[in-house]
C-alpha cells in the first residue's frame, strides 16, 4: 500500500467525476462515469474492502455503464452542458 | 499553517468524500440535462459509499476473511487482523440500491424523452407551458 | 439555479468540513467503530457459522434482514422498469422483415403473411445492421466462461470474496452480453420475458422462504439454527447451508433483474431489436 | 403465534408481494383476493401488537434469533404500535376503495400495480416498526423506489415530476444514509437504543451534531418541509387517484414519524431541545409552511392540486408541534399523524370517486355533485370539516392540543398560523360546496333543465369511504382515551 498511488487514484477519481459532468457528450459522460466506478473499485480494493470493490466493478463499473449506454442509445447523446 | 497540514494529510479520505458529494450535489441541483443529474446522483451515492468504507479501515489488519479456511474453526481468532466488516456489509446494500435507483431513474428518462422528444430540462417546461 | 445550487453546495460542504475535523483519525485501530461491535463478529463468525469470510456471514446472517429488503430493492426496480416502460400488445407492424440467413436476402412480408417454417429465417427491424462475425463468435466462446465464473462466485461466496450479488450480476451480464453481441431476440429465446418476470419472485421469495421455513419450525425469522433439523446437521452447519440457500435466492434474483432492465431499457420497452 | 407478530407484520405483506407478482402471469382474477387476505393478516396483526403493547409493554422482536447490538431487532412500543395500525387499516380500505379505478386505468398491468403497491406497504410498515437504523434507510428506499413508480404512471406530466421527486428523495435518503454514518464512526453501534445508551458522553461532539442536523434535513426533504417541498405538489397531483390516495395520507406521515423517533429515541428531547438552540428555527419554518401551504393552496383552480398544498401545510402543524419541546405539542403531533392519515385518505378517496365518475378534478368538473353522488360528497363534507378542525371530529383535537403546547412554550406565531389556516380551509371548503351544491345556476329563461340523476360511484368505492369518514368521527370521540392510553406512554417522561 504506497500512499503516492492512493492519492494518486484519489485525485484521478475527482477528476473523472468532474469529467464526466462536464463532457459535452451522453455517451462520453457515460464511459468516463465507468472509469469513474472502475476507480472507485480499485481504491475500495487498496483499503481491503474486496467485497465492496468487487460489487463495485460488476454493478457500478459494468451493469451500470450498460444501463447508461443503451439509455443514451434509445434517447439522445445530445447535452448543452 | 503547520499543524493543518498534518490533519489534511491524516484524513484526506474524509476530503475526498466531501469533494465528490459536494460535485454531486452540485451537478443534482444545477445541471440542465436530466441524465447529467443522475450521473451526478451516482457520484453523490459513491461519496458516500467511499466515507463508510473509509470508516472500516485499521492500521494493521488484512482483509475480512478468515486465514485459517474452514478447518479452523477452533483456532483463536484476534479481532486487531482484521478490517471492520460492518461497513462493507452496509455498503454492499448501498451499492445495490444505487443501481436500483438508477434503473428506475433511466426507465423515467426514456418515458420522458418519448413525451417531449428532449431530455434538457428547460426546453420540457418550456414545452409544458406553451400548451 | 447554478448560483443557488452554489451556494448550497458551498454551505453543505463547509458543514461537513465542520463536522469531519472531530472524527477519529484515518485508519486508528482504536477508533469506536473498530473497537465496539466488530470484534464480536470477527472472533465469532467463525464459531457461530462456520463461515471464514466475516462479510458474508454478517451480510446474510446477522444481518440476513437487511441483505433480503436489498434484494426485495432490485426486485423493486425491475418491476417499476417494466411497468414504466413495457408497452404490452403493441401492433404488429404494417410490414415486417425477414432474413434468410445462408444467403443473406431479406424478405419483407406484407401483415398477415407468413414465412414458411424454417430455421433458415430471422426477424430483423428496419435498423438492421449486420453483426460483426468476429464480435460473435468471441461472445459465443467467452459466454459459458462467464457463466461458469459466475456460479463458482455464488458457491464460492462462504471463504472468497463473493456472493449472491457479484455471482447474480455477472450471470445476468453474460446474457446482457449475449444480447449485445447478436440481438435482443436472440437473447429472449434463451430467457423469454415470462420466464425472467417469475424467476425473479421466486429468487426473492427462495431467501424469505427459508426465513419463513425457520419460523415454522418455531424460532425467529431467519434464524437458519433451526433448518437443523431438516438437514440432519449440527446447528452451526446448519447455519452454514442457510447462509448458501438465500444467497442461491439472490442470485437468481440479481440476475433476472438485472437482464428485464436491460431489455426493457434498451428496447425501449417494445423488445424488438434492442441495441 | 402472537409472539411473531412484528415479523408476521413484515413477512406476510412481503410474500404476498412476490405471490401477486406470479399470478399476475399466471391469473390475473388472483391478484386482488392475495391482497386483500395479505393486508386483513396485516391489519390483525397490528392491532394485536399493539393490545400486546397496551398490555405488556414493550415488545422486542430478535431477528435471526441474534440479541441487539449484535443482529437487528423489532422495537413496539406505543408510539409505533399506533402507527402501524393506521397504516395497515389505511392500505386495507384503499386498496379496496381503489380496485375499480385500477382496473379502470390498468388493465393489463393490475398484476404488478398491486405488487407495486404491497410492496410499499411492507416498506412503510418496515420503517415504523423497526429498530436498527440501517435498516429503517434499506426500508426508506423500498419505500421510496415503489413510491417513484406508482406516482409515475399517471397523466402525461406524471413521469417528470417523479423523476424530480427522485432527485430530491435520493438525496434525502443519503443524507439520512450519511447521518447513521457519523452516528457509526462515533458510537460503532447501529441499534437506536443501543446509540442512544452510547452518545450522552458525546454530546458535545461536532458529528454527533453534524449527525443530527444531517438526518433531519434528510427526513424533512422526504415529508416535503417547507422549504424542501417543491416536488410534492406535482408528483401527487399527477399521479392516479389509486396511488395518490395512497401515498399522500402515509408516506409524510411515516416520515414524521421517522422525525419524532429520532428525537425522542435516538437523540433524546435532552439533546435536540435543550443541547442545541433549534427550536425557535424549527418552529418558525412550520409556520412558514403552514401560511404558505395555506395561500398557495388557495390560489389553486383544481381540487387535487389544492389537496396536496394542504398536505404540506399539515407537515408544518406536525413538525411544529414535535418542536414545540413540550409535551402537549408532542402529543399534538402524534396524534395529528393518525388524524392526518385519516382525513388525507378520505379527502383524496373522494377525488378519486369523482375522476372514476367525472373524469376531472378542475373545479369546473365538480358542478352539480352533491345532487350526482350525495354519499361521496357527504364523505367528503366530513373529511373537509376535519381538515378545517370543528368538534366532533378528529381534526379539532389534535388542533387543540397543538394549540395548547403552543401556548405553553410561549410560540404565539405558531398559534396565530394554526389558527390562520383553519379559516383558510373555511374559505377553501366552503367555496368547493358551493360550487358541488349550487351550480350550475338554473338559468333565467324559466324552464329549468332537468336535475341531473343521482350517478353514484360503485359500492366497492363507497363503502370504505363511508368506513373512513365514520372512523373519523370515532377517532374525534375516543380521542381522550387514545391520548390517555397509548400517546401518554410513548412520550419519554423527561419531556413536559
Amino acid at each position: 500500500m504506497f500512499w503516492q498511488i492512493d492519492l494518486a487514484i484519489l485525485t484521478l477519481v475527482v477528476v473523472t467525476a468532474v469529467a464526466s459532468l462536464m463532457v459535452k457528450d451522453l455517451l462520453g459522460a457515460a464511459i468516463l462515469f465507468g472509469a469513474y466506478s472502475f476507480l472507485m473499485c480499485l481504491l475500495w480494493s487498496i483499503m481491503g474492502a474486496v467485497d465492496v470493490a468487487f460489487t463495485e466493478a460488476s454493478v457500478g463499473a459494468g451493469v451500470s455503464s450498460v444501463f447508461f449506454v443503451a439509455a443514451v442509445f434509445r434517447t439522445s447523446r445530445r447535452t448543452k452542458d | 499553517m503547520a499543524e493543518l497540514i498534518p490533519t489534511i494529510i491524516a484524513k484526506y479520505n474524509y476530503w475526498i468524500y466531501i469533494t465528490l458529494m459536494m460535485i454531486g450535489l452540485y451537478a443534482m441541483i444545477a445541471k440542465n440535462n436530466l441524465v447529467k443529474k443522475i450521473v451526478g446522483m451516482n457520484i453523490f451515492q459513491t461519496a458516500i459509499i467511499l466515507y463508510y468504507v473509509s470508516i472500516g479501515v485499521k492500521k494493521g489488519a488484512t482483509i475480512p476473511i478468515s486465514t485459517g479456511g474452514h478447518g479452523a474453526v477452533h483456532e483463536a481468532v484476534h479481532a486487531a487482523d482484521y478490517l471492520n466488516p460492518l461497513p462493507h456489509v452496509l455498503m454492499l446494500t448501498a451499492i445495490v440500491v444505487g443501481v436500483a435507483t438508477l434503473g428506475v431513474a433511466l426507465a423515467l428518462c426514456l418515458r420522458i424523452y418519448s413525451r417531449y422528444n428532449t431530455l434538457e430540462e428547460d426546453e420540457i417546461l418550456a414545452q409544458i407551458r406553451k400548451k | 439555479m447554478k448560483i443557488i445550487g452554489l451556494i448550497i453546495t458551498i454551505i453543505t460542504g463547509a458543514f461537513l468540513v465542520y463536522a469531519a475535523a472531530d472524527f477519529p483519525a484515518w485508519a486508528d485501530p482504536n477508533s469506536p467503530a473498530s473497537t465496539y461491535l466488530s470484534p464480536y463478529f470477527i472472533e465469532n463468525s467463525m464459531k457461530d457459522t462456520s463461515v471464514p469470510n466475516f462479510v458474508t456471514s454478517l451480510l446474510a446472517d446477522y444481518r440476513g434482514f437487511d441483505t433480503m429488503f436489498e434484494t426485495t430493492v432490485i426486485f423493486t426496480a425491475g418491476l417499476v422498469c417494466f411497468i414504466l416502460l413495457r408497452i404490452s400488445g403493441g401492433k404488429e407492424p404494417e410490414t415486417s422483415h425477414y432474413r434468410h440467413v445462408l444467403t443473406g436476402v431479406t424478405v419483407t412480408l406484407k401483415k398477415g403473411h407468413k414465412i414458411p417454417e424454417s430455421e433458415d429465417f430471422e426477424r430483423i427491424d428496419d435498423l438492421w445492421t449486420p453483426p460483426d462475425l468476429i464480435i460473435k463468435t468471441g461472445c459465443r466462446l467467452m459466454i459459458p466462461f462467464i457463466q461458469l465464473f459466475g456460479l463458482y462466485v455464488i458457491a464460492h461466496g462462504h471463504s472468497s470474496p463473493g456472493g449472491g450479488f457479484q455471482g447474480g450480476v455477472i450471470l445476468g451480464a453474460s446474457i446482457i452480453l449475449l444480447a449485445i453481441s447478436h440481438d435482443l431476440r436472440t437473447a429472449l429465446e434463451k430467457m423469454r420475458e415470462k420466464v425472467v418476470a417469475i424467476l425473479c419472485p421466486i429468487g426473492v421469495s427462495i431467501y424469505a422462504g427459508t426465513g419463513a421455513l425457520c419460523l415454522l419450525l418455531g424460532v425467529n425469522f431467519l434464524d437458519y439454527s433451526a433448518l437443523a433439523s431438516v438437514l440432519h446437521v449440527d446447528p452451526i452447519a446448519a447455519r452454514s447451508h442457510g447462509i448458501f440457500m438465500v444467497e442461491i435466492g439472490v442470485g437468481i434474483a440479481v440476475m433476472t433483474t438485472m437482464i428485464w432492465i436491460y431489455n426493457n431499457i434498451s428496447s425501449a420497452g417494445k423488445y424488438n431489436q434492442g441495441l | 403465534m402472537s409472539q411473531q407478530y412484528p415479523a408476521l407484520l413484515v413477512i406476510v405483506p412481503l410474500l404476498s408481494a412476490f405471490a401477486i407478482s406470479i399470478a399476475g402471469w399466471v391469473n390475473k382474477r388472483l391478484c386482488f383476493p392475495i391482497i386483500v387476505t395479505a393486508l386483513s393478516v396485516v391489519v390483525y396483526a397490528s392491532i394485536g401488537l399493539l393490545l400486546t403493547v397496551l398490555e405488556k409493554g414493550v415488545v422486542i422482536y430478535h431477528l435471526g434469533g441474534w440479541p441487539p447490538p449484535v443482529g437487528i431487532a423489532y422495537y413496539v412500543d406505543h408510539l409505533n404500535g399506533l402507527v402501524l395500525v393506521v397504516v395497515a387499516s389505511v392500505a386495507l380500505l384503499n386498496v379496496i376503495a381503489a380496485k375499480k379505478s385500477i382496473e379502470q386505468e390498468f388493465p393489463d398491468k393490475a398484476g404488478p400495480f398491486y405488487t407495486l403497491y404491497i410492496l410499499m406497504v411492507t416498506g412503510l410498515l418496515g420503517i415504523v416498526v423497526t429498530g436498527d437504523a440501517f435498516n429503517l434507510y434499506v426500508l426508506l428506499e423500498i419505500a421510496a423506489l415503489t413510491g417513484y413508480g406508482l406516482l409515475a404512471m399517471g397523466e402525461e406530466r406524471a413521469p417528470l415530476s417523479s423523476l424530480n421527486y427522485l432527485y430530491m428523495g435520493t438525496i434525502g435518503a443519503c443524507f439520512y444514509l450519511l447521518g447513521v454514518g457519523y452516528l457509526y464512526i462515533v458510537t460503532g453501534s447501529l441499534n437506536m437504543v443501543d446509540i442512544a445508551r452510547l452518545l450522552p458522553p458525546l454530546y458535545q461532539s461536532r458529528a454527533v451534531l453534524a449527525a443530527f442536523i444531517i438526518c433531519m434535513v434528510g427526513v424533512w426533504l422526504k415529508m416535503a418541509f417547507f422549504p424542501l417541498h417543491s416536488w410534492l405538489p406535482n408528483a401527487y397531483t399527477h399521479a392516479t387517484s389509486a396511488a395518490s390516495s395512497l401515498i399522500a395520507p402515509l408516506v409524510t406521515k411515516v416520515m414524521v414519524y421517522v422525525m419524532i423517533r429520532l428525537i425522542l429515541t435516538i437523540f433524546t428531547p435532552e439533546f435536540a431541545f435543550a443541547t442545541l438552540a433549534l427550536n425557535n428555527i424549527v418552529v418558525w419554518l412550520a409556520v412558514i409552511a403552514i401560511v404558505m401551504g395555506a395561500i398557495l393552496a388557495l390560489a389553486e383552480r383544481n381540487l387535487k392540486k389544492m389537496l396536496t398544498f394542504i398536505v404540506v401545510a399539515e407537515i408544518g402543524y406536525m413538525v411544529g408541534g414535535a418542536w414545540l419541546g413540550n409535551r402537549a405539542g408532542m402529543t399534538g403531533a402524534i396524534l395529528h399523524i393518525v388524524n392526518d392519515a385519516l382525513m388525507t385518505l378520505c379527502v383524496f378517496l373522494v377525488v378519486g370517486n369523482i375522476v372514476y365518475k367525472v373524469k376531472g378534478y378542475a373545479f369546473e368538473n365538480l358542478q352539480g355533485l352533491f345532487r350526482k353522488m350525495p354519499f361521496t360528497m357527504g364523505a367528503f363534507v366530513v373529511g373537509a370539516m376535519s381538515i378545517i378542525g370543528v368538534p366532533p371530529t378528529c381534526g379539532f383535537f389534535s388542533k387543540w392540543y397543538l394549540i395548547v403546547g403552543a401556548l405553553q412554550a410561549g410560540h404565539y406565531g405558531f398559534m396565530a398560523a394554526l389558527i390562520f389556516s383553519s379559516l383558510v380551509s373555511v374559505v377553501l371548503f366552503f367555496r368547493i360546496f358551493e360550487i358541488c351544491y349550487y351550480e350550475p345556476f338554473s338559468d333565467h329563461h324559466g324552464h329549468d333543465q332537468p336535475p341531473e340523476p343521482m350517478d353514484e360511484a360503485p359500492l366497492t368505492m363507497v363503502v370504505p369511504l363511508l368506513i373512513v369518514a365514520v372512523i373519523l368521527i370515532l377517532v374525534g370521540l375516543y380521542t381522550g382515551d387514545i391520548v390517555n392510553h397509548i400517546i401518554k406512554f410513548a412520550i419519554p417522561e423527561g419531556l413536559v
